[in-house]
């Protein structure tokens, strides 16, 4: 009975031993530098090695979360707890700064903004900008053929079915992937508690703006006239609101004789 | 003029005249002769499976589409195609639930899973007979003639030993032999092969290489090449399954090699592997392979300068 | 003359449709009474404009001035009063500072239009500056200012000078009237780009479809042994610079680099026969062939048009529309680009003008690649355009560049022979200007 | 140093507790395992040769040289002999014989009495193909062997009614029934060869 | 109610098989019949059970920087020790499961959840835990090999449920089947959640 | 010799790993979106099965079979493995940058890929020698970098094919993998 015990504790127990020591000098011997971040996020992964994520092993995972190359909710086995401290880790969604925002600064849809050919091709604004800069007659406008919306990871922007893309607020994390995208850059950052907004991008004098579009910017700088915060600037034939003066008065938008300036009215209220 | 828009898309302007369709159809129609041999030989349960498999592999692929909400594009003959020659590799003796079976698998799992025509990594039609040999050996292998005396094929025959009795050249290359009801006929596959040629709906990269490549492998190994040529479904497999689009390699290099794998595949399957016949599954194994050969011998492009990087 | 028949690998034989054209006769458009000079003219910055509302102008006088090397000068093409300056629509789809003249009908020439003397007296620099002088550029469509072309940086050491006259597009029947008509003119130009360039050999090619333009060049070529003419297969893009050089001399244009690269300068016929006229009469560039054709089009003509004139003038004198047109396009079937308006002017580049019918034009929708290989085998610089088309609609343009997507040439023939009729050059396009923009991106 | 010495000493406290817990289940199961194995082998004997109550094992070494005397490809292609015994009488041998089928070595057990007639085989484990090679654990195929004769080697027919010396092979498993007779082959020519 | 709603979590929200897609060897290899499935479920959730218990128990002990060797060396000493158990008394079992059991070492789903769960929780929960991941591993199981066994045999649990005139499509116990059924399962939960 | 080449064909070919046996599953659906990176695994995985057969088959001959310990195989086997592929890992880290990148970065999760453990168990029961115990280790790495390989070549170009959503990820991975085993059906009975 006792040799039964004791050689399978002395053996497994030495083999152990010896392993322990060796890779324990080793660490120390072989010890490599590393990104700061990447102990911090192995901790918060299962460690099961079992690469689900498509990354070989999790610590390849960390190393490439903590580079950016990796999405914080790849790992299948953790999934949502682990992304959200993975997340915490990487600072993603606290950096301090206000939140961003997408916002597609048009509102030339099928109702407002005219056409000027058939555009027959690829349902891509990429691929329509090639054919003579796409078939609306404002060439500053969106297309709302959906660019942004394939290339958005969070399922944020859609094209609705008057050909205007839009920006659900909830879900868009001001990535930027859309903006990168978009042919027109007729997407940009704006402050998410900011209800204010020109919605208009073109560059256009404002006769021509008027004959393409009926709410477009015509440069009549009535709301730079009217702004009791002196928050419009005037460049390019558009009028450009400053997000840190503007206090959602409101006046703007309904002096605005295009319209081109839309106001929310619910962000006013959670603002004062 | 001024009430009605201009087209503007990106040029080129004018496209070909021939499409998917066309092609498809084109090959449908290489595959008759094939199947006039097969009703001729083997009667007319032939046709009757046949038409089963192509019946089921066009609504199998209707229904598909129509539940993915995708459009159904059953009017490009490819469903057609894939049907027909799934029911010229069965034996003419299958019962009418197998074609079905394998129908529904090479359309349904094979094809519209990975997002329909032309998307298929291997080809549907020996994927579907690949999984009904697995599933039901016994009555895939057993080929009948029309007077329902089961008979070994002759590949079967060079394998088990046989030496004596085999079919002659003539019988061979007309069709008059046991197999599956598509692969008899030398002769009609041939027209086929050919029309698919002249056509430009296939080169004749892959039947000549796959076929050369059998036919010196076997001289080497010290058996009659022209046996191996004339038996079997290495020609339905060099000009009708190896050339499928989908599943073989575009550019011309590649399309070499894989004709050679399978070529090479199939001379060793034939010469020491479990099956007498060797055809569909070298091809299915170089189908595997395809994207790799694809990798490896991207054409240098024009102007292209070789850098020692 | 050099009748072996040399071509490249690849390429395709879409449908010509040259007989619309090509048995007319050479027409002189009607003297436009108002023209539209657009300030851009050429690849490269625009002109400056030079005149002004009210000025008064002659023909061949100077009314932009280039801005920068790669830019060329602009000339009146009528004389009379300037009505405008202002930006009107451009064939680009833009709107471009353009100068609109009001035509006094009497084409009084400005003085300064002198001949340049003979072509033994002129130094290589002095017919350079002749050609910028002249505002001469490609007029085979892509209008890259010529005389850029013939002052290669001096490592390159040019020995051929080839000039194409392939004219590969269909429908198009504009250099084979050049050829036919102005052969010795073409002649002459070609020579003065061989002593511009201080070298010795000039090849022409011409695709084998056009056998009165090659026995004109032939009888108008004598027996000079420094000029060879090549006959080449007819097949699509045979036109392309870079087929073409590799059809006459077998060299291959390196990757991103310039025909310069190998020693090789291609001009289009039309530009030399502009450069002859240049030197032999000093009048600039202000006019040039364009073929007005297409199933919609009543009477297709080949005319001489001077510059600024407007397309739909000269869709009216082709007796107008046979029916209304789906699609009118600046160039040919294969790279031209389709316009949304007949109210634009020729410019320098305009090769033709084609007006396709709604059956001519329709094109089936596109479907499902069924990877038949065919974009492959007809890829001029042996692309794969499959996977650069569905790399390119997933936005990912990192392995376009890796399977050479810049090196497209973009001629279309693997979307012309897709059967699911797929936009495979149009997504290679699109492609190309991503990384392009990437690469400034990332500098 | 005093760290890696902690960790070693806590990794082996663990891996000693798990030796320890491995050993304490090892010595109540192994000898039941021992007898599963044992009991499994008699019964499959008891199969093959259902005369004999007790078997004795027969030394490797007289078996190897008795193949190596036949000439056998591989003289190791019959792993185990075990001489039946009634009482004291000798009643018969079982034959372990590992041919290779299909799907790689196949362990057949087969049963010849003292008078040379196959008292029963059995396929003990395989890697044949389900539903086609494996089929030769079924009764239909593996009681055709019962009371053949050793007198001449057996051979596989497929159709037809299988005659004295005939075995009906295995619908669509050639090979795997030619692996099992073959195998049966083996061991009767062993069995002549030690009983001349 | 942590207990039910971590139990839960395992079966079907976060099911190793169908949702987080781990364990695929085992679960692909033992399931051509649907007692495979069960016993190698069972198997596996016995382990899981003792070594999430014995590690949330010895999380305070368990040295951080040797954690994983320490884990596998306690997830390996019940495997062993289930194998064993196995051997000796449900030996059947032993053979249709074969080498997929010393492999349940290296199942993802043992050691996930140990690092992720057990190591920070409590005993309950990671009793919890165990039990539902152990359930789900098994339900997930199950059902494959109830739909590779009738489909590539015509029974369920051995008992005949198709009748003498199916023809089984063998393909079902062979490796391609194990692959589409559990391709096709996943595919149809997809569809049934997307569709919820 | 000859047996040597059909234990290694066997292992890569008829008896394939990953088609077959079903051994290293996990890694084979994982890290394959990438034909650079299944090539990458493959190469580890070879080295670390070659190494991993060798020092088994040394533990169990020498130490656990002589003493009475063969019940202790699977611990034994599995801190082996884990022992040495944490050592190997950390030698390349440090000795080759360029070779941990492409190589040494899949060690870890070549730990817990079963194919491991399960080649030295396998080679174990087969009763190999020496040699052949490594031959077989090589033969079934080089079958699952074969399959690895492959299936990355489908699954990158699988990346641009319109694929119903319900079926995208895991579900497509395994009906690909189906379609594979199917093809790889044709080596039964090779040898």
């Amino acid at each position: 009975m006792f040799s039964e015990l004791l050689s399978p504790v002395l053996w497994l127990g030495g083999m152990a031993l010896i392993f322990g020591c060796i890779l324990g000098y080793a660490s120390k011997v072989f010890a490599v530098e590393k990104d700061p971040n990447v102990p911090l996020i192995m901790d918060v992964l299962p460690g099961a090695n079992c690469g689900g994520c498509g990354y070989p092993g999790c610590e390849a995972f960390a190393v490439a979360t903590a580079a950016g190359k990796a999405n914080i909710d790849d790992c299948p086995v953790g999934g949502s707890a682990v992304a959200e401290k993975i997340g915490e880790i990487m600072g993603i969604t606290s950096d301090g700064s206000q939140r961003m925002i997408a916002r597609v600064i048009c509102n030339g849809t099928d109702e407002n903004c005219t056409n000027k050919f058939d555009y027959y091709g690829v349902s891509d604004c990429k691929e329509a900008v090639i054919a003579m800069g796409g078939n609306k007659s404002c060439q500053y406008g969106c297309l709302g053929l959906g660019t942004c919306e394939r290339v958005c990871p969070f399922d944020a922007i859609h094209v609705t079915k008057d050909n205007i893309a839009y920006v659900d607020e909830e879900k868009c994390t001001a990535c930027g992937k859309c903006i990168d995208a978009c042919p027109k850059i007729v997407i940009a950052l704006v402050p998410a508690s900011k209800g204010v907004h020109v919605d208009c991008n073109s560059k256009d004098k404002g006769k021509e703006v008027k004959a393409n579009c009926s709410v477009g910017c015509i440069g009549c700088k009535i709301c730079v006239k009217n702004c009791p915060e002196d928050a419009f600037s005037f460049e390019n034939n558009l009028a450009k609101i400053n997000y840190d003066k503007c206090t959602q008065c409101m006046i703007c938008v309904e002096k605005c004789p295009t319209k081109a300036i839309s106001g929310d009215s619910t962000k006013l209220k959670i603002n004062n | 003029m001024n009430d009605h828009f201009l087209t503007v898309s990106s040029s080129p302007h004018i496209r070909a005249a021939h499409s998917t369709n066309t092609i498809m159809r084109d090959v449908v129609i290489a595959l008759v002769p094939a199947l006039i041999a097969g009703i001729i030989f083997f009667g007319i349960n032939a046709a009757v499976l046949t038409i089963i498999c192509v019946l089921t592999s066009v609504a199998t692929e209707a229904i598909i589409q129509r539940l993915m909400k995708k459009e159904v594009t059953i009017n490009d003959w490819s469903a057609a195609v894939t049907g027909v020659l799934l029911g010229l590799n069965l034996p003419a003796s299958a019962p009418w639930w197998l074609a079905v079976i394998g129908s529904v698998f090479a359309i349904g799992i094979v094809k519209q899973c990975f997002g329909g025509i032309g998307q298929n990594f291997i080809n549907p039609a020996l994927a579907g007979r690949a999984l009904l040999v697995a599933s039901w050996p016994v009555r895939m292998t057993s080929a009948a003639f029309a007077d329902a005396t089961t008979s070994a094929t002759p590949l079967a025959l060079i394998k088990s030993g046989v030496t004596e009795g085999l079919p002659s050249y003539m019988d061979l290359f007309l069709g008059n032999v046991a197999g599956s009801m598509g692969e008899v006929s030398a002769l009609a596959l041939l027209i086929g092969g050919l029309y698919l040629i002249i056509r430009k709906v296939i080169s004749w990269r892959i039947p000549v290489v796959f076929i050369g490549t059998v036919m010196i492998f076997t001289v080497v190994f010290g058996q009659d090449p022209i046996y191996h040529l004339l038996s079997g479904g290495l020609l339905l497999g060099a000009f009708f399954m190896a050339t499928d689009y989908a599943s073989s390699p575009v550019t011309p290099r590649a399309q070499i090699i894989f004709a050679l794998g399978c070529g090479i595949l199939t001379s060793v399957i034939r010469l020491w592997g479990g099956y007498p016949e060797g055809v569909s599954y070298s091809i299915l194994l170089m189908n595997i392979c395809t994207p790799l050969i694809e990798r490896v011998t991207v054409p240098r492009v024009y102007g292209e300068v070789k850098t020692d990087a | 003359m050099n009748m072996k028949h040399s071509t490249f690998r690849g390429g395709i034989h879409p449908p010509y449709r040259k007989e619309l054209t090509n048995s007319k006769k050479l027409l002189t458009a009607n003297a436009p009474e108002t023209v539209v000079i657009p300030m851009s003219l050429h690849i490269g910055a625009p002109c400056n404009p030079i005149v002004k509302k009210g000025d008064s102008v002659k023909v061949g006088q100077r009314i932009g001035e280039p801005n920068g090397f790669v830019s060329a000068p602009i000339h009146s093409s009528v004389s009379g009063e300037v009505m405008a300056v202002e930006p009107r629509l451009h064939p680009n789809g833009q709107k471009v500072m353009s100068v609109v003249i009001k035509s006094d009908m009497q084409d009084t020439v400005h003085e300064d239009v002198q001949p340049k003397g003979d072509l033994k007296d002129l130094s290589p620099e002095e017919i350079k500056s002749i050609i910028l002088n002249a505002g001469i550029v490609g007029l085979g469509g892509a209008t890259f200012p010529t005389h850029v072309k013939l002052s290669p940086p001096p490592e390159n050491k040019i020995d051929y000078c080839i000039l194409n006259g392939a004219e590969c597009e269909p429908y198009l029947t504009t250099d084979d009237h050049l050829m036919t008509e102005s052969a010795d003119k073409i002649i002459y130009g070609l020579k003065a780009l061989i002593k511009s360039l201080g070298i010795t050999k000039g090849y022409i090619g011409v695709e084998d479809n056009k056998k009165e333009a090659i026995e004109a060049l032939v009888k108008a070529l004598g027996n000079d042994e420094n000029i060879e003419i090549f006959s080449l297969h007819t097949k699509y893009p045979q036109g392309s610079e870079k087929q073409l050089i590799t059809a006459i001399t077998g060299r291959e244009v390196p990757s991103g680099g310039l025909p310069a690269h190998i020693g090789v300068v291609v001009s289009n016929v039309g530009t030399a026969a502009a450069i002859c006229d240049a030197i032999q009469t000093g009048m600039p560039l202000i006019e040039r062939i364009v073929t007005v054709t297409g199933s919609a089009i009543k009477d297709p003509n080949v005319f001489v048009v001077k510059v600024g004139t407007m397309v739909r003038e000269l869709i009216d004198q082709c007796g107008g529309f046979v029916e209304e047109p789906m699609k009118v396009i600046n160039g040919g079937p294969m790279m031209g680009m389709a316009q949304f308006s007949i109210d634009i002017p020729v410019i320098k580049g305009t090769s033709g003008i084609l007006c396709l019918t709604k059956a001519d034009a329709q094109v089936a929708k596109p479907q499902l690649c069924i990877r038949c290989g065919k974009c492959v085998e007809v890829c001029p610089v042996n692309l794969l355009p499959l996977y650069l088309s569905e790399h390119s609609l997933k936005n990912d343009f990192e392995k376009c560049k890796k399977y050479h997507a810049l090196d497209c040439i973009e001629c279309g023939s693997c979307s012309f022979i897709c059967p699911a009729k797929r936009t495979l050059a149009s997504n290679i396009r699109v492609a190309k200007r991503e990384i392009i923009a990437s690469s400034r991106k990332g500098k | 140093m005093r760290e890696i010495a902690g960790l070693a000493i806590k990794l082996f406290i663990i891996t000693a507790v798990a030796a320890v817990c491995l050993a304490f289940t090892n010595s109540i199961t192994k000898d039941k395992i021992v007898e599963q194995i044992a009991l499994e082998n008699e019964l499959a004997r008891q199969e093959v040769l259902s005369e004999a109550d007790t078997y004795e094992q027969i030394d490797q070494n007289s078996i190897i040289s008795a193949a190596e005397s036949l000439n056998f490809e591989n003289p190791e292609i019959v792993a185990e002999v075990f001489k039946g015994l009634k009482g004291n009488d000798e009643v018969g041998y079982t034959y372990k014989v590992l041919p290779r089928g299909y799907g790689g070595e196949i362990s057949v057990l087969v049963g010849i009495s003292v008078d040379g007639i196959v008292t029963g085989m059995k396929v003990v484990s395989h890697a044949e193909t389900p539903g086609l090679g494996a089929n030769a654990t079924n009764d239909s195929f593996q009681n055709q062997f019962n009371d053949k004769s050793t007198e001449q080697p057996l051979s596989v027919i497929s159709g037809g009614s299988p005659g004295d010396s005939e075995i009906e092979a295995i619908t669509g498993a050639t090979i795997t029934s030619k692996a099992i007779t073959d195998g049966a082959n083996f061991a009767i020519e062993i069995f002549k060869e030690m009983n001349k | 109610m942590n207990f039910i709603k971590n139990l839960w979590n395992g079966i079907i929200p976060e099911n190793p098989i169908f949702r987080l897609a781990l364990g695929m060897c085992p679960t692909l290899a033992v399931t051509t019949a649907a007692v495979n499935g069960l016993g190698m479920g069972l198997t596996t959730m016995v382990v899981l059970i003792g070594s999430n218990v014995a590690i949330s128990l010895l999380r305070n002990f368990i040295p951080d920087k040797v954690r994983i060797p320490a884990y596998v060396i306690i997830i390996a000493s019940f495997v062993t020790i289930v194998g064993m158990l196995l051997k000796a008394f449900v030996p059947f079992l032993d053979k249709a499961l074969g080498l997929f059991i010393p492999l349940i070492v290296v199942n993802c789903i043992i050691l996930a959840r140990a690092e992720s769960f057990a190591s920070k929780n409590s005993v309950m929960n990671s009793l919890s835990d165990a039990l539902g991941m152990g359930l789900g591993f098994t339900l997930g199981l199950t059902v494959l090999g109830i739909v590779r066994e009738l489909f590539g045999t015509g029974s369920i649990f051995g008992l005949s449920i198709l009748g003498a005139s199916f023809e089984p499509a063998l393909i079902m116990i062979l490796p391609p089947g194990a692959f589409l059924s559990l391709g096709l399962l996943m595919g149809l939960l997809n569809k049934v959640s997307q569709a919820k | 010799m000859n047996s040597l080449f059909i234990i290694l064909l066997s292992a890569i070919l008829v008896n394939n790993f990953i088609l077959v046996r079903f051994l290293g599953i996990c890694p084979f659906l994982g890290v394959s979106k990438q034909v650079e990176t299944a090539v990458g695994m493959g190469a580890a995985v070879t080295f670390v099965m070659a190494l991993a057969s060798a020092v088994t088959y040394i533990i169990q001959y020498t130490i656990l079979e002589p003493f009475g310990l063969a019940y202790l195989q699977t611990i034994a086997f599995i801190l082996v493995i884990a022992a040495l592929v944490q050592f190997v890992e950390m030698v390349i880290q440090k000795v080759s940058p360029t070779l941990y990148d492409s190589l040494g970065v899949y060690l870890p999760l070549i730990t817990t890929n079963c194919a491991v453990l399960g080649v030295a168990i396998l080679n174990i029961d087969a009763q190999y020698n020496f040699l052949q115990t490594v031959v077989h280790g090589v033969g079934a790495a080089l079958g699952f970098t074969l399959a690895i390989v492959l299936f990355a070549g489908i699954r990158e170009r699988l990346e641009t094919a319109p694929i119903a959503k319900s079926l995208q990820g895991f579900p497509i991975a395994l009906i690909t993998a189906c379609l594979m085993s199917i093809a790889f059906l044709g080596f039964q009975g090779l040898l």
